[in-house]
């Protein structure tokens, strides 16, 4: 520990194994002023206990409604380098993949004109430059895109989509993650990069239903990877994985929470397809035993918020099946529907799961004219509260079937 | 203008070789040992070395990370969903090439399989204005102190941690194997002046979720129903004259059990066990100990291959509480829109003295 | 004024001696047959014969039950919570004779162990202001139907209907394993000049559950925002002004898999899977037909031991829905306070077509 | 069927197997004329698919507010003598025992005074009077005063307490069921009598899980007979079930929901006591075998009841164990406290549940002096949203602990 530190607090957290992120505030505070007066704001708060960052006016880049958070310390006096200290969210690529050389120009352009610190990555997913001053925004982001880069979302607008590695790196993969994440943000420039709706939106696409990117949790529309048919099981491979010792009725068969797996007395595993849930658990044990089927598409679920400010949602199941080929063009409809739906119906930051829940499910599907069924549920409503379509039952009155 | 809306660059510059050509058609996958994974497709295998890094990072260490990437990997690198770095490489020979040079400066390798993996994260005192803790020294503090677990393949499954600072919860603290979650416990002092210089008063009125908020005529500005005020800092988001954040009464609440894959349960919400720790910066030593006390629990009581979640729902929340010694109170018992769904609605339940 | 609060009877002095000598040290039961038990305690047995009921009864039908007490039981009988008549006796040899007075009268002897009860139920047009079927004609009608399946205990567990013929759901159709709820369907229609004299005004708007009811101050009554009203009636019951019930419209839904118990698994509210059937008295067929259906193809699937709601939790209700073939709609999916707990929350479901 | 009859649609459910009520308003009204009426009315419901009774002005007896349902045709011309048409509702005996003498006494009470049509039982419990004018209403009681009986509860006071037959013909009877009805409608006779509260009140008691009134589904307070050790397991009496072919590991220690029995190679049965929710299911399979523990008593859950206005509610614990034994002080006291609370705190017609819903758990047991207990809910609350008592965190704040 240095001695007569002006960072006593802060200094406690450079020992230990995990990599310190202090360390990294200290390395880019050799090179940068921002930096320094970031460590002494931070020491600040940890002996006040209080945050010292405060919102005022909005601040971005031409053309944009988002992608900056504008953010001012409430200490300027004491440390006018960050009187000013916005973040960038830069677009990160589909499944955070790079090359060394993308990653050294951020880190130029970055070194250039902000503090130095980043986020690798922020958690909806983009790559973070951590603090600048309102004037070298502008610079900032014509180098980026010079550069070919471009600001993720922020604001009421379409936050940046984000993917799990997919089919670049995992067999589990039902569709194409990577291509399907890049093919709509670039569609949905506009929605991304211009604010206009009630609220943030999200879009999060998972390979399968292990669901690597928490789609489940914290999208608006969560595209969660799965198939139509049976799973595919390699009894030679099975075989395989008693020898090795696995205890397949114990670690497999007896966990698959549907019970449609059996295994006979001499090895063979068998499912009764009709009843599986395709909830993974079987081939993430087996995986060169267990494939998934071959009709391979994605479930859309949507509603996922976290807790601000009716409560937190998980997405809940809108589409059960739906291919997942370039160009999404059924999915791209879909979401346009939704987002008109929800913009015409939804109140300031009321989230589209919100505003859904406040309207009803029925009154939604009929609007976005999607046909119920009951795999959109865990059980039917336990009252009898229906709010009966009028024109319909009056229909019905006069002859119609009931 | 024509460089704007460029969007992303295109992930497909950026992929070595080996994964062009397995692309979609990867067969199956090995635990080498921790940290390491290997995948193999028909054009052969991919060895990926992961390895934890800080979230916050400086340019100057990225360039390490690029360092290494271009020793080893022809600079082909990711990163993951939970903020680690991944090197892939196809030669096998590399690996203990990466291992080392992760070792030498500073990068854990772990976080594969039935490990701890790296903390996800927002941004605290560092970046954010509504923040009732840090993120990252909570982070650092709890990785240290349950540093054993991310290199080992030992634990009854996966443990996904998440941090939030404030009760907006970024990231997916609320479906999080365990989450640490900042929480202010007192209603926002007004500053009227520049409640009235920069607010609007009905939309200020209408984001309370417990509509707390009365506007204040006299002040052209608002009052606050203290009594029905539950803290969420909604107002403040809405109006910087809403000061929310408190240094003695704010701090962390520790919530556990959720989870989001499919994979033998259903996703589910992480729900609050420890209603309060004061701040103690700057290692919070209450909520190390807290994590570890929970972690080891579910170790010394889980059946193999059960997320910390499944178990608490296996053995019942009374029998958690229980085996933990951790306080019930009705701080815990929700009483919001939704709890109906959580009181307990049957006489079988266990006893617990 | 001293014969007013006598309370009820002692009921120890209707206790037959059997039940006194055993009062609470009884050791066992047995199902002797459809319709009687066996409850054996130190000082003996107890014979039950049960026998099923219409309720609706007069003076003289429970004479004629009488006089079979007398006959048989010196004079002891009870009533269960559902409705059927229970002739006591320690008599091994008077249970024929039970049996046969019975059928003589035209009391079904039955409704033990795995079988189908009486159905708990309401008054419906017999004597409610607020009905939207009756409740008397539609039980005869199921249990005329069901009626195997009240004197035989081959089911895979009990199967407990109730009926309940408006919203307000007396009884305990809300968590039965059927229940037959009569519902309305349309806005109340508004009499100005009754509301105005036999009702106050803020009562009868705060009272909506769904804030539809708006003060009318021109008529000095009120005004219903149709698109806001979900059919409850709960005005109705303020005021008598808001006539809610609707010849045309009104009708039956369907629930199922609701229990008590919890034996098992815990209890559960029964779900809509019918949303609507009309009207067709005098002996609803379409109705009969739903329920007989649901019964049957519970009783060709489940398991033995099975609840109808076991049942279905185990298989899922998107099973549910594709094993009996009713069709699903959004009517079913609940669009009230707690419907969030009711989504799907997961991509693990069962494909259904 | 009659030839000609005047109620041609009720006719047809006088036919199949199971007892007809038109039978039986047709016996009843062979000799009274407000039964015959009721036929006309009830014929004319058939027919016009609608309801023909109202309420109009309370009705009751002197010194009672409950008790009575006022009803008045509305079809006074042609059906003059159910032109008023009100329901007694006579509280039951416990377990709703009777002898021949207290029935037929009934009976003739009722034909004097009434359509001798009556409803055994109604709902909630209460053996029905179904139908007299307001001239009979007061005679009619006086008559079943000095027989012994009385009025069951109407309006917003508690409602008849019921109970299931307990030890009077069952072996789970946790407590005495009986007596404990018996004993609190009396001690609450005047809540009983009187409406007073924001809304109705009930309790009902069953002696074990099984829960054979329901009560865990209707009542404000249910109590539900329970125990606090182990079940007792007599091994010889499993070895008899078994030799008598139940497979025992099949429908017995598989179908336990904790897993905590176990079966032995040689037919031993034994319990992990501690994990024993005492659900019934082992008990109610092999009542020979399996005896509840010793230590008996009662769960007291509260908040049940149905649908209107909120959502129907299921009862939720509330005190896990109490001892059960008159003079039931305890409970007494415990459910005047709950009912202070709510009638202060309930907005009219809001039953318990909905008010304890409504101002959250945590100030309800604060107000009413209740520790929390984990067995109170299935799980944590999933929000942050914790209503901090302000006094006590500038306590802790000041030094306590927290
Ligand atoms: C930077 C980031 C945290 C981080 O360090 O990683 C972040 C930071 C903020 N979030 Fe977030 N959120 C971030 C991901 C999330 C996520 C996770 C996700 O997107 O997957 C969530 C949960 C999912 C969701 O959308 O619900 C999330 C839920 C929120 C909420 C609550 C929204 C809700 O509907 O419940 C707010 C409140 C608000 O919008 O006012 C919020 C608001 C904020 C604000 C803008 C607070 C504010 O009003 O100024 C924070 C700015 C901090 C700063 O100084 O830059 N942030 N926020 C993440 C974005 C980085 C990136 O672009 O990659
Ligand atoms: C690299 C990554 C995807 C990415 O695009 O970045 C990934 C990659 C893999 N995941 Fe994952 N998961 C990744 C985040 C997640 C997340 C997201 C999260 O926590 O925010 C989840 C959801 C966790 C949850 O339910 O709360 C996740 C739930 C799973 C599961 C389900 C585990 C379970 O039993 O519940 C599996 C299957 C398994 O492990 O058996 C899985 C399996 C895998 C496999 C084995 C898939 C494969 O065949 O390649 C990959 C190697 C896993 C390993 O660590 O051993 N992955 N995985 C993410 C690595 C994060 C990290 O650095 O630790
Ligand atoms: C007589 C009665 C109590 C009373 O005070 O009137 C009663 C009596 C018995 N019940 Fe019950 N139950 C009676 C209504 C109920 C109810 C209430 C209701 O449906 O409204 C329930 C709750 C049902 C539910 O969960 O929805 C009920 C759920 C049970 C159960 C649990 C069954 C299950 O597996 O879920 C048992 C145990 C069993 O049958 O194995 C049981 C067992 C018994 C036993 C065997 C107890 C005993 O040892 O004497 C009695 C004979 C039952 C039989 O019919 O075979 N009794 N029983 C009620 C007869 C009603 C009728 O006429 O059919
Ligand atoms: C007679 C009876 C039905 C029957 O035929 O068995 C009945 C009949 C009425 N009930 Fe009920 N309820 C009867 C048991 C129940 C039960 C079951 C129980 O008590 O176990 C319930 C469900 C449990 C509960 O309390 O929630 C019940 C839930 C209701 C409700 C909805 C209450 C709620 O909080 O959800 C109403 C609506 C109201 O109070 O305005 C209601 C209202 C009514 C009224 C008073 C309607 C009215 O506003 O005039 C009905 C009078 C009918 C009449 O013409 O006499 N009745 N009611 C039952 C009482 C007989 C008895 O004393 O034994
Ligand atoms: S979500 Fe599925 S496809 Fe995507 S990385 Fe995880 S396991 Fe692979
Ligand atoms: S995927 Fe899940 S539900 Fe399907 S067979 Fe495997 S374990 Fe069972
Ligand atoms: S959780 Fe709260 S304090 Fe932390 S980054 Fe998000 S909005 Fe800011
Ligand atoms: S902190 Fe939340 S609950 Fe309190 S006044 Fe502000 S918005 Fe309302
Ligand atoms: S369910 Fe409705 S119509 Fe039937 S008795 Fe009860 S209140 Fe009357
Ligand atoms: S029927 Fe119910 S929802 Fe409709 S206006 Fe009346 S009280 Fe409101
Ligand atoms: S509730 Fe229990 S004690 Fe009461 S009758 Fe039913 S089984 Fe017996
Ligand atoms: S009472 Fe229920 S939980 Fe207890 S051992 Fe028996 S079956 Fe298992």
């Amino acid at each position: 520990m240095v001695e007569n530190s002006k960072t006593p607090q802060l200094d406690e957290l450079e020992s230990g194994p995990w990599p310190s992120f202090v360390t990294e505030i200290k390395k880019a505070a050799a090179k940068n002023d921002m930096s320094k007066d970031l460590l002494g704001v931070l020491e600040r708060s940890y002996h006040d206990k209080i945050g010292h960052w405060k919102h005022g006016g909005i601040v971005g880049v031409k053309g944009y409604g988002g992608g900056v958070v504008g953010r001012y310390t409430d200490l300027p006096e004491e440390f006018p380098a960050v009187k000013e200290f916005h973040t960038m969210r830069i677009a990160a690529p589909s499944g955070w993949f790079y090359d060394t050389n993308a990653l050294r120009t951020l880190c130029d352009i970055w070194e250039r004109h902000g503090s130095g610190i980043t986020n690798v990555h922020g958690s909806t997913g983009d790559l973070i430059f951590l603090g600048t001053t309102t004037e070298e925004l502008q610079p900032t982001f014509d180098e980026l895109a010079e550069n070919g880069f471009d600001l993720g979302g922020s604001g009421s607008d379409l936050r940046s989509p984000s993917c799990c590695v997919g089919p670049g790196r995992c067999e589990f993969a039902c569709y194409d993650t990577l291509d399907m994440c890049y093919d709509i943000t670039q569609e949905f420039q506009d929605e991304l990069h211009r604010p206009m709706w009630p609220y943030k939106s999200k879009i999060k696409m998972s390979g399968c239903a292990n669901d690597c990117v928490a789609a489940a949790a914290r999208a608006d529309f969560s595209v969660i990877g799965t198939w139509r048919d049976s799973i595919q099981i390699d009894n030679e491979a099975v075989k395989k994985y008693i020898e090795d010792g696995m205890d397949v009725r114990e670690v497999v068969v007896k966990k698959c929470p549907t019970r449609c797996l059996s295994l006979s007395e001499d090895g063979e595993l068998s499912v009764e397809a009709s009843e599986c849930t395709r909830c993974m658990h079987c081939i993430n044990m087996m995986p060169k035993a267990i494939k998934q089927g071959k009709e391979k598409g994605a479930t859309i679920l949507v509603g996922a918020k976290s807790t601000i400010v009716q409560s937190a949602f998980m997405s809940w199941v809108l589409v059960p099946f739906m291919k997942m080929e370039a160009p999404y063009d059924e999915f791209k409809e879909l979401v346009n529907t939704i987002w008109d739906w929800w913009d015409e119906n939804g109140k300031t930051r009321e989230r589209l799961g919100e505003t859904i829940y406040r309207i009803g499910m029925g009154r939604f599907l009929r609007a976005v004219g999607l046909e119920a069924v009951p795999q959109m549920v865990y059980r039917p409503r336990a009252n009898p509260y229906v709010f009966w379509p009028q024109d319909q039952i009056f229909a019905e009155a006069n002859g119609g079937e009931n | 203008m024509a460089m704007i809306d460029n969007g992303p660059p295109d992930f497909r510059m950026y992929l070595p070789e080996i994964i062009k050509e397995n692309y979609g058609k990867w067969e199956y996958h090995e635990h080498v040992k921790p940290g390491v994974l290997k995948h193999v497709g028909p054009a052969g295998a991919l060895y990926t070395v992961r390895a934890g890094e800080p979230r916050l990072m400086s340019v100057d260490t990225i360039r390490e990370i690029c360092d290494i990437a271009d020793e080893f990997c022809d600079g082909h690198l990711r990163f993951t969903s939970r903020n680690n770095i991944e090197f892939l490489t196809p030669k096998e020979e590399n690996v203990e090439g990466i291992i080392e040079a992760c070792a030498k400066h500073g990068f854990p390798v772990g976080g594969t399989g039935r490990a701890l993996s790296n903390i996800v994260h927002t941004q605290g005192w560092v970046h954010c204005h509504t923040p009732a803790s840090d993120a990252s020294g909570i982070v650092k503090a709890v990785m240290d102190d349950l540093y054993e677990y991310f290199g080992t393949q030992t634990l009854p499954n996966k443990l996904h941690i998440a941090m939030a600072c404030c009760l907006n919860m970024c990231g997916a603290a609320h479906c999080s194997d365990i989450s640490i979650v900042a929480i202010h416990r007192t209603p926002p002092r007004i500053d009227h002046e520049t409640v009235r210089k920069s607010s609007e008063i009905p939309p200020l009125v209408a984001c309370c979720p417990t509509a707390a908020i009365r506007p204040n005529p006299k002040e052209k500005s608002v009052t606050v129903v203290e009594d029905r005020c539950m803290y969420c800092g909604n107002c403040y988001t809405m109006s910087p004259g809403m000061h929310i954040m408190d240094a003695d009464n704010d701090g962390l609440a520790i919530m556990v059990g959720g989870k989001v894959s499919t994979a033998r349960t259903d996703p589910s919400f992480s729900r609050m066990v420890i209603p309060f720790i004061k701040n103690n910066p700057p290692r919070w030593p209450e909520v190390t100990e807290a994590i570890r006390h929970i972690v080891e629990t579910w170790i010394n009581n889980a059946n193999d291959g059960e997320r910390l979640g499944e178990w608490i729902e296996r053995i019942g929340w009374e029998r958690f509480f229980s085996l933990t010694g951790l306080p019930f109170s009705e701080l815990l018992i929700d009483d919001f829109i939704f709890s109906r769904e959580t009181f307990h609605t049957s006489s079988a339940f266990k006893y617990t003295d």
